[in-house]
């Protein structure tokens, strides 16, 4: 057990600690500081996070690193991982010191703060993954709206109040209303402890309405269409670090909540609305993806990509089988950071020519041969190129979903076709071409930073493509139970396999004929 | 042994294309090319001692274990490397027809700024279709698929400066894709089916559900034919069947040893390697194969008509490779798998000499391609002539039955006829029509592109490309029409391929029939084998055994007539059948189609989707709409207060009431 | 004392009920002048208080004309201060219109 | 009647009511100098109240609490708690307050006196067990607030403020008494006992009626939707002090008793007041919410806001179960410390000539002048707005808890949908001093006796308040139970 | 009988009165409607039997605070015939609210029917003394069983006199006070004051 290997340090805790202490501290110091404060944080960080991995016991208890204090009236400080929530937090550790260099020189105003709130927001993804007790998990959840409403709107662009208010708002609305789902639930299942609920039947009409609210939250959080259109103003608004994040990690805490929460804890109602899921994954596959083709702006178009890809993970995260929930959580991890990096790679070119209009930009292949080329691996692996993580993730959903309806599968594959229609004419667009304008021919091939930036990212994205393995190993018990819970609201698969009788003959069998009849050549 | 050269054959061409690549800068040109094209030879070498134990029958089928993939829950795959005889005919075509195109672009590339990329990608590309061939289950293949995608996207792009090559690339890619669509579903099919996706236990299993029936779609339908269909897609968006084609023509756009390699020897052939590899699948699945058999004789006489009427060099050859990819295909699809695997064998010998010397071609015509300004380069151009002669006599099918002599092209695809004859079915007996006339056309427009090219007299003149060259407007029809422009022979490096090539489609037919058609035990188990089919195949009549010949002949004599002999005939043909002209000249509208089917209606929707959808119902009902409400209800509310005293004790009191009123109710 | 020659509890209920909607009116309906505002506020007391001494007495209980006592107190101190700020504000303002009361709104 | 006893349950108002006679004879003999030094007695007297409070609720021997006055006055866990409220309450605002008045040289050793009084009335109000009791509390604290309110004599919007105040209350108060009128006349009794025993077996129309009138009257002092139209003219027309004390101690009162009355005397009936504060509660989180959108002036929307607080709080109410009634004091302790802490921030914000910066377009990117004045701003809107971590979601969290367990669940998830439309404002708040370009208006002094009422304030609406929780739920859960074990 | 008489008089002028303090045009009319009714008031009350009570309501309401209006329309000294006139704009709403919570009133709680209601029941802590007068059983009670309240009450009124002293007493009227000097107006002699001018006759004065 992990925490045996820790000697029983408290390991979340200290990582948290580490940023609260370092968010608080950047408050008060100058901007140069402030930067190296919030890189040494995520730093430290990040070698929590791979400390965590490599001390992950695969096959162990299905709770490792926990902690737990009491606090107050059924309330308590309750931390703890199980594999699926180790894999985020890996990301988010992950992406984090990326962000900070994203941020090295875009950000020239309130460093401080800015700092500050990434190093809070990073605090707060942790916490999310990181909670057992539900409330604490909610505090967390929803308090992540505060620094990236911040980030949005101090840092973001031309229409950044709108954005900002938009993101705020519209996710809140939808959490409220699993906060009162879950105040019932407490309330009929006398724990907050959220590996307690996760084996909690509750009664199969009240699932249906706790679903429905848990999904408020979650669908917008995720974005599924049509509550998605958060999505496009947040990200194009937000700061570059802010849209990595967003896309990176903030999404994810949707597809976490739905397994977390809505699969283990309402298998009943959860099998009760999967036409409502793969309705809204179908639509949305299709609908973005064509917004997205038709797209100016290179961060809307990445942000209507990201709602397509999401609801590949929706439609897999119900598809109730291993694959399924697998190949999503694999998506989750692979979107976060393919986008992430595409993310990035807008942002690297919006900080010298300052507009993210595609016919801007022009023959990138030229003058920028190095940025080039990561921008097209993680083109490549946005649409799902084999080997590299986006396919493992499309595979492995699209084929857990094919066990239960070919129909969704079969709209969801045609997100593949359209998906390398958008991608493919973005890239086309900036990277190719001749150079149109001549202070895009004049710009810059990419920093020794944004080498550091982008080159990690490529690394992961290959390595999950190739040995997808290293992530999935560390979820695989915690899937399996999952589905085990899950096995017995399961639907049934509309494929519905009927052994018949054998056809007399293979299709092409031919009698056999008098060789001597004529001779060979 | 085989072990080591496997893993030596598949992972030389990415390493090299790894270092290439990321090195280019490092390296320079020279080292990067040398490395790229050393380790393909390296390869090519160690192929064809595989395929000769096959041949030899000394050698057996194996798998070599790479790397643990996925495993989630039941669906599992691995990394692995599976040789069998299909694979070693597959390698020995793959890595020779590329370390001589590699050898060849030493040559054709010399004066691109950026060959280090060049060859980067062809070696990544040569890595990608070993992959594909040497898979041992069907993802990998779908890895290898999509690996072949990526690199024929490109290198098509890669001139990306020109707008027609960057659309050229995404075509490909959306269309490949739209196969790659079906190949995935049939990919779950045979996992839900099955279990599995690797490929023996698939096919080990495949009789078995001979006769299932499986929901799709809300429909019941034979599983074994739904599978296959499914796989079937993806291999006519790969090997560009009719319907999913439109993208081999516009790939011209790529350099021409990419041509060459990918658009005619090997990687749309991926689709053939498919359908045989899968073949006791198919075996159960006879509608599937009836759909394999229709598409591919529709595409073979399809693809010909238009390749008739076209002038760019490239693009003839282009739709001559989409046209033999339907002879391929319907010989798979009436059972005779051998015979398709050798057609695609000999195919790529001639096919990747035509290409290679049509790039001999355009390399000494200065990168003009349009044959209308060609014209008696008979002479200027010796040796290339010889090559292409070579060619033409091996894809037109020259060879006598008798006598038991002929160019590659003649055993493989007369064996084609044949066995679609001797099929006896009707669709059999279609395909074999279709197949013959199609050979009439084939032998029309191949030679029609070697009278233009190589005979008559210099058109030159009108050619933009050699007008830049010689800097030298056209000065009205004078006797000069060469502009003043001398054609040059291609360096050696470009002449060694052409020469090996012309080696290979002269005599690859005549080695290798007897193992390719009839050997059973040459196949193994890697395809299905219907030795009686094979036996039906040589007992037909003598007629069917001619009737290839005859045509060719006829084709030569009609394009002899009308390029050499009385060159207004071509003109006063499409004036006479000018609607039928610009239908196939303008390739059935296909294109004009798509676009309109497609294309424009996927922006159109977008844009509605977007400003409509997004816009103009969701946020503006959504948040837009809650935003309204609540600034409406807040003027309420400032309305309300409007700070007289009497009106908010009215209100006080209205509550009472109300209240009041409430609980009396 | 359920009954006083005739007269009911009911009869005080009724006239009290009428006092109390009319000081109501007094307050809602007026916009002459402020100081009929608190007339009609002097009448609703007015009101309640008649209700509890018709209570008590009808109760048998003297607690309600205890709580008319405490009821007549608070009203004269409440008359004394409501004076004392329609004063001040008279001053500052020059009118004591109730229509002219409504600086601050919205 | 043991009125030794007596005294001493009813120690802190008669201390309070003492030091006040002795301060205004300090400020008679003394005149307008002696102000501050009358403040300081005061808050020393405030002190010496809660210390009383302090003792009594930590007293064993009355840990069920005991009556006093023949059964008028109850001295228990829920009079204590509330009062200690009310007392930290009044001192807060009496420590911000002298140097707001000082720029206009109208402080006068009046006002902490009649604040004292009225935190007299207050704790009269929620000790009473007696109709009559609250109404001479109620009373009390309300002839004190309308004073106050029109307090600032050079301000014409003070006078406007106080006389609106005043016409309104008194007709509230007018139809509060009616009501009593009927509750006495229909059960016999004004002792909440007697009309406890009177009530159980089920209510006439003439008690129903007391009831919906007595409520009517107490949903205007919590200034509840409809009745309360008062709060935003009355809060933006006093002066600041004065409307910081408004929002919180005559608050926290008025909630108390109304939580008692409608769960200790009318609590067997709660049927028939429960749709009607389920009604009150989500208007006014709407109402509030939708007013407060559109306002310019900060203390109009904090006015508003309150309005909207208070929906949240009576969510607790509508529960009428112990827990509900639990919640609601932990909601108004914590909504005490918020919005003392708001006021006293605006109260901070001036202009160069000294004035009160009102205005919400003036504290545009507050953030970069003042940078930790913004924070502490910041930290209390989002904390008005619930958004977690901050100490205002626990608020929100322990209501909504309790009305889910009482199986309200329609109420809570349209209460809590609404709460959305009030984050909007708050956020407005936060966006103008983060996102806007400075407007330079504000010229904030530090006041050590503010920036520690502000500090504390914030400190504890901060996350670290939640360490406070275990601390502050078992006092709310005394005080709810305390109610309760009257029954 | 007389009972009767007097009860329906009493409450017909009590609503008379109390319709024209809220309808009279001059408040001075209005005060004095207001004192009418007051006077009826206390005569209902004597009909019950609460002497003390409705001598009270005499002299406190007609005593002082009556008196407290009328001063206070006085001093402010408004011209009431510029006032406007008439009701508020929503009169009809107005008047249909009052008529229904009277309705409500009347109806609801059951008092159209006389005899019909059912009063509490007193517990009798605070039943009048047999043979003692109301003053004496009402002074007992408050004395004893609401001392509290009492005292309490007696703070109220100390607020209200505060209140009413601090709001309205202007510093500016004890300023002039500080600068009259009585000394030096009673040194004022006519000399000091006056100017003896002797013009001729047509002139005029040069002032």
């Amino acid at each position: 057990m992990g925490a045996d290997v820790m000697g029983g340090f408290p390991i979340l805790s200290t990582m948290l600690a580490v940023l609260a202490v370092a968010a608080v501290a950047c408050l008060f110091v100058k901007a140069e500081a402030a930067r190296v404060i919030a890189l040494v944080a995520t730093l430290i960080n990040l070698a929590c996070g791979i400390l965590l991995w490599v001390n992950y016991d695969i096959g162990g208890a299905q709770w490792q690193f926990t902690e737990r204090a009491e606090l107050f009236a059924g309330f308590s400080y309750a931390l703890g991982i199980d594999g699926i929530a180790l894999m985020l937090i890996v990301l988010s550790v992950f992406l984090m010191p990326i962000c900070i260099l994203a941020s090295w020189e875009s950000i020239q105003k309130r460093v401080g703060e800015y700092m500050a709130a990434f190093l809070f927001m990073e605090l707060l993804m942790i916490g999310v993954f990181a909670a057992q007790d539900m409330f604490l998990f909610y505090i967390f959840f929803e308090a992540g709206l505060i620094p990236m409403y911040l980030i949005i709107g101090i840092w973001g662009g031309d229409n950044r109040i709108y954005a900002s208010y938009k993101f705020f708002l519209y996710t809140l609305l939808g959490s409220v209303l699993m906060l009162i789902a879950m105040l019932w639930m407490v309330n009929e299942a006398g724990t907050t402890y959220i590996p307690t609920l996760m084996n909690y039947d509750f009664a199969p009409e009240a699932q249906t309405w706790l679903w429905l609210a848990f999904f408020a939250s979650f669908a917008v959080k995720m974005p599924m269409w049509p509550v998605h259109t958060w999505l496009p103003d947040a990200h194009v608004q937000a700061p570059t670090a802010g849209s990595v994040i967003l896309a990176g990690v903030l999404l994810k805490m949707g597809g976490y909540g739905f397994i977390r929460f809505s699969l283990p804890m309402f298998p009943e109602a959860s099998a009760q609305f999967v036409w409502l899921i793969f309705g809204l994954s179908m639509v949305a596959v299709i609908v973005t993806s064509l917004i997205a083709l038709v797209q100016h702006d290179m961060k809307k178009l990445i942000a209507y990509s990201s709602v397509a890809h999401m609801a590949i993970v929706t439609a897999g995260l119900f598809a109730f089988n291993v694959q399924g929930l697998e190949g999503a959580m694999i998506m989750m991890l692979s979107h976060g950071l393919v986008s992430g990096a595409l993310f990035l790679c807008v942002g690297i070119i919006y900080d010298q020519l300052h507009t993210r209009e595609i016919d801007r930009y022009g023959g990138l292949a030229i003058n920028m041969p190095k940025y080039a080329l990561f921008f097209l691996l993680f083109t490549m692996a946005s649409i799902g190129l084999p080997g590299t993580s986006g396919f493992v993730a499309e595979f492995l959903s699209l084929a857990g979903v094919y066990k239960v309806s070919s129909l969704t599968t079969f709209v969801l594959t045609t997100g593949i076709i359209l998906g390398a229609g958008y991608m493919l004419y973005l890239y086309r667009r900036v990277a190719f071409g001749e150079q149109k304008n001549a202070d895009a021919a004049a710009m810059k091939d990419l920093s020794l930073r944004e080498w550091i930036m982008l080159g990690p990212i490529a690394a992961a994205v290959l390595w999950m493509g190739v040995y997808p393995e290293s992530f999935l190993a560390p979820m695989r018990a915690d899937i399996a139970a999952l589905d085990a819970r899950l096995a017995r609201a399961a639907p049934e698969g509309d494929a519905k396999l009927v052994v018949g009788e054998p056809l007399e003959e293979a299709a092409n069998a031919m009698p056999e004929i008098d060789k001597k009849a004529e001779g060979a050549h | 042994m085989l072990h080591t050269s496997i893993l030596l054959i598949v992972f030389l061409p990415l390493l090299a294309a790894i270092v290439g690549g990321l090195g280019n800068r490092a390296f320079g040109n020279t080292v990067v090319k040398t490395i790229t094209t050393g380790s393909l030879f390296v390869s090519c070498l160690l192929s064809w001692p595989i395929f000769y134990g096959f041949i030899s029958g000394t050698a057996t089928a194996e798998v070599v274990p790479v790397l643990q993939w996925v495993q989630s829950g039941n669906l599992s795959f691995d990394w692995a490397l599976r040789v069998d005889t299909l694979t070693a005919v597959m390698l020995v075509v793959i890595t020779t027809v590329s370390a001589l195109v590699h050898l060849y672009s030493w040559g054709y590339m010399d004066e691109d700024p950026d060959q280090p990329r060049f060859f980067a990608y062809l070696s990544l590309f040569t890595f990608a279709m070993l992959m594909l061939v040497t898979a041992d289950n069907l993802v990998q293949m779908f890895f290898g698929w999509e690996g072949v995608g990526l690199a024929s996207y490109l290198l098509i792009g890669f001139w990306f400066k020109k707008p027609t090559a960057n659309a050229a690339a995404i075509k490909a890619f959306v269309v490949n894709r739209v196969g790659d669509l079906g190949f995935m579903l049939g990919i779950f099919g045979t996992f839900i089916v099955f279990g599995t996706t690797s490929i023996p236990e698939i096919l080990e299993a495949a009789p078995t559900m001979s006769g299932a029936t499986i929901g799709f779609m809300g429909y019941r339908m034979h599983t074994m034919d739904i599978l296959c269909i499914l796989l079937f897609i993806g291999a006519m968006g790969k090997s560009a069947q009719l319907g999913l084609h439109t993208w081999l023509p516009d790939a011209m756009e790529g350099p021409t040893p990419v041509s060459a390699l990918i658009h005619a020897a090997t990687m749309v052939t991926a689709g053939v390697f498919m359908v045989c590899r899968l073949s006791p699948m198919f075996e159960a699945a006879p509608v599937a194969l009836a759909m394999v058999t229709f598409v591919g004789a529709a595409t073979c006489i399809f693809a010909a008509t238009i390749g008739t009427t076209q002038w760019d060099i490239k693009r003839v050859i282009a739709y001559s490779t989409c046209s033999q990819l339907g002879y391929m295909f319907f010989a798979a699809g009436v059972g005779a798998y051998g015979v398709a695997m050798f057609h695609l064998f000999t195919h790529a010998f001639f096919k990747a000499l035509l290409f290679l010397g049509a790039g001999s071609v355009i390399h000494a015509m200065h990168h003009e391609q349009d044959m209308r300004y060609y014209g008696g380069l008979r002479k200027k151009i010796p040796i290339t002539f010889w090559a292409m002669m070579f060619g033409t006599l091996a894809i037109t099918g020259v060879g006598v039955y008798h006598l038991g002599a002929g160019f590659a092209g003649f055993w493989s695809k007369d064996a084609i006829l044949e066995v679609a004859f001797a099929r006896g079915t009707g669709l059999g007996t279609f395909a074999f029509w279709m197949g013959v006339f199609a050979a009439l056309l084939t032998s029309f427009y191949s030679w029609r592109l070697m009278f233009l090219t190589f005979w008559g007299k210099p058109r030159w003149i009108e050619s933009e490309h050699i007008q830049h060259s010689v800097h030298k407007t056209p000065e009205g029809a004078g006797e000069d029409t060469t502009g003043g422009y001398q054609p040059h022979e291609s360096p050696v490096s470009m002449l060694v391929p052409l020469g090996v090539l012309s080696l290979g489609a002269i005599f690859a037919g005549q080695v290798f029939a007897p193992s390719f058609l009839d050997d059973a035990a040459f196949w193994g188990s890697s395809i299905f084998f219907n030795a009686n089919l094979i036996d039906a195949m040589h007992a037909v009549p003598y007629w069917v055994k001619y009737s290839a010949f005859v045509v060719m002949l006829l084709g030569l004599f009609g394009a002899w007539l009308a390029y050499i002999k009385d060159t207004s005939i071509p003109g006063k043909f499409v004036d006479q059948f000018r609607y039928v002209h610009r239908f196939v000249f303008n390739k059935w509208y296909f294109d004009e189609l798509y676009n309109f089917l497609f294309v424009r209606p996927a922006f159109w929707l977008g844009r509605k989707f977007w400003i409509i959808g997004d816009q103009g119902i969701i946020d503006r009902f959504g948040p837009n709409g809650a935003a309204w409400v609540v600034q409406k209800g807040t003027v309420a509310a400032k309305k309300i207060q409007s700070g007289y005293l009497n009106s908010y004790a009215l209100v006080m009191i209205l509550g009472v009431v109300a209240a009041v009123t409430w609980v009396l109710m | 004392m359920t009954n006083l020659g005739g007269i009911a509890i009911e009869h005080f209920i009724v006239v009290s009920a009428i006092l109390f909607v009319l000081g109501v009116l007094g307050i809602f309906l007026n916009r002459k002048n402020v100081i009929i505002i608190l007339m009609a506020i002097e009448l609703i007391l007015l009101a309640v208080n008649i209700q509890l001494v018709a209570f008590s007495a009808f109760l048998n209980d003297l607690t309600g004309q205890v709580f008319a006592m405490f009821v007549l107190t608070v009203a004269a101190a409440e008359a004394a201060i409501g004076l004392a700020i329609l004063v001040i504000y008279f001053r500052g303002r020059g009118t004591i219109a109730v229509d002219d009361v409504n600086r601050m709104k919205g | 009647m043991d009125f030794l006893l007596s005294f001493q349950l009813s120690a802190p108002e008669i201390i309070l009511a003492v030091a006040g006679l002795v301060l205004l004879m300090v400020a008679a003999f003394a005149g307008n100098k002696s102000a501050q030094t009358v403040t300081y007695l005061a808050i020393a007297s405030l002190v010496a109240a809660g210390a009383v409070v302090v003792e009594l609720f930590t007293n064993d021997a009355l840990s069920q609490g005991a009556d006093a006055w023949s059964g008028l006055y109850r001295m228990d866990a829920f009079g204590n708690f509330t009062k200690l409220l009310i007392y930290l309450a009044t001192i807060g605002c009496l420590i911000v307050t002298p140097k707001f008045f000082d720029a206009k040289g109208e402080y006068r050793p009046e006002y902490p006196v009649l604040m004292i009084f009225g935190a007299v009335g207050m704790g009269i109000m929620v000790s009473a067990v007696d109709l009559m009791t609250l109404y001479i509390g109620l009373e009390l604290s309300s002839l004190s607030s309308y004073v106050l309110a029109s307090y600032s004599r050079s301000d014409e919007r003070s006078a406007e403020a106080g006389l609106k105040y005043f016409v309104l209350g008194a007709l509230a108060s007018g139809i509060l008494l009616y009501g009593m009128s009927l509750v006495y006349g229909f059960t016999g009794s004004t002792s909440y006992l007697g009309i406890r025993a009177a009530l159980a077996d089920g209510m006439g129309t003439g008690a129903l009626f007391g009831v919906v009138f007595v409520l009517a009257g107490l949903a205007f002092k919590i200034a509840a939707v409809p009745f309360h139209m008062w709060t935003p003219d009355v809060y933006e027309g006093a002066p600041t002090p004065v409307t910081a004390f408004f929002a919180t101690a005559p608050k926290v009162a008025a909630i108390a008793i109304t939580m008692r009355i409608a769960l200790d005397p009318f609590g067997a009936q709660s049927d028939a007041w429960q749709q009607i504060i389920i009604f009150a509660a989500l208007a006014s989180i709407v109402v509030g919410a939708l007013g407060a959108i559109g306002q310019e002036n900060i203390k109009r929307l904090l006015a508003y806001s309150s309005i909207n607080n208070v929906g949240f709080i009576l969510v607790g109410l509508a529960a009428a179960t112990e827990a509900g009634a639990a919640a609601m004091l932990v909601y108004l302790a914590i909504y005490v410390a918020m919005s003392l802490g708001s006021f006293v921030a605006v109260l901070m914000l001036r202009d160069k000539d000294g004035n009160q910066v009102e205005n919400i377009s003036d504290i545009a990117g507050l953030s970069r002048s003042h940078g930790l004045l913004a924070l502490c701003l910041a930290i209390m809107m989002l904390s008005l707005a619930g958004i977690p971590p901050l100490f205002g979601f626990w608020g929100k969290f322990v209501v909504f808890q309790a009305a889910v367990q009482a199986d309200m669940i329609i109420l809570a998830a349209l209460g809590i949908a609404a709460s959305v439309i009030g984050a909007f404002y708050y956020l407005k708040i936060v966006k103008i001093m983060y996102f806007d370009d400075p407007a330079d208006v504000v010229e904030a002094k530090g006041e050590t006796s503010r920036w520690v009422v502000l500090l504390v304030t914030t400190i504890f609406v901060s996350p670290l308040g939640y360490l406070l929780t275990p601390w502050l739920g078992d006092l709310a859960a005394r005080a709810a139970s305390a109610m309760f074990f009257v029954i | 009988m007389i009972q009767t008489l007097a009860f329906y008089l009493f409450a017909l002028l009590v609503i008379a009165s109390g319709v024209f303090t809220i309808t009279a045009r001059n408040p001075v009319h209005s005060v004095l409607w207001l004192i009418m009714a007051f006077f009826n008031a206390a005569g209902l009350m004597v009909l019950v039997g609460a002497e003390f009570i409705a001598m009270l309501l005499v002299i406190v309401y007609v005593g002082a605070v009556a008196v407290l209006f009328l001063f206070v329309v006085m001093m402010l000294n408004i011209d009431f015939a510029e006032m406007r006139a008439g009701f508020i704009k929503n009169f009809p709403l107005g008047i249909a609210i009052a008529l229904v919570l009277l309705a409500e009133l009347v109806l609801g709680i059951g008092a159209y029917k006389a005899g019909a209601l059912e009063l509490g029941v007193a517990d009798g802590s605070a039943a009048p003394m047999i043979g003692e007068s109301n003053i004496t059983s009402l002074g007992t009670l408050l004395y004893s069983k609401y001392i509290f309240l009492f005292e309490a009450a007696g703070i109220i009124l100390l607020v209200a006199m505060i209140g009413a002293i601090v709001l309205t007493l202007e510093k500016s009227a004890a300023d002039v006070r500080g600068q009259q000097d009585i000394g030096k107006q009673n040194r004022r002699r006519p000399e000091d004051a006056t100017e003896m001018q002797n013009p001729e006759v047509g002139k005029g004065v040069e002032l």
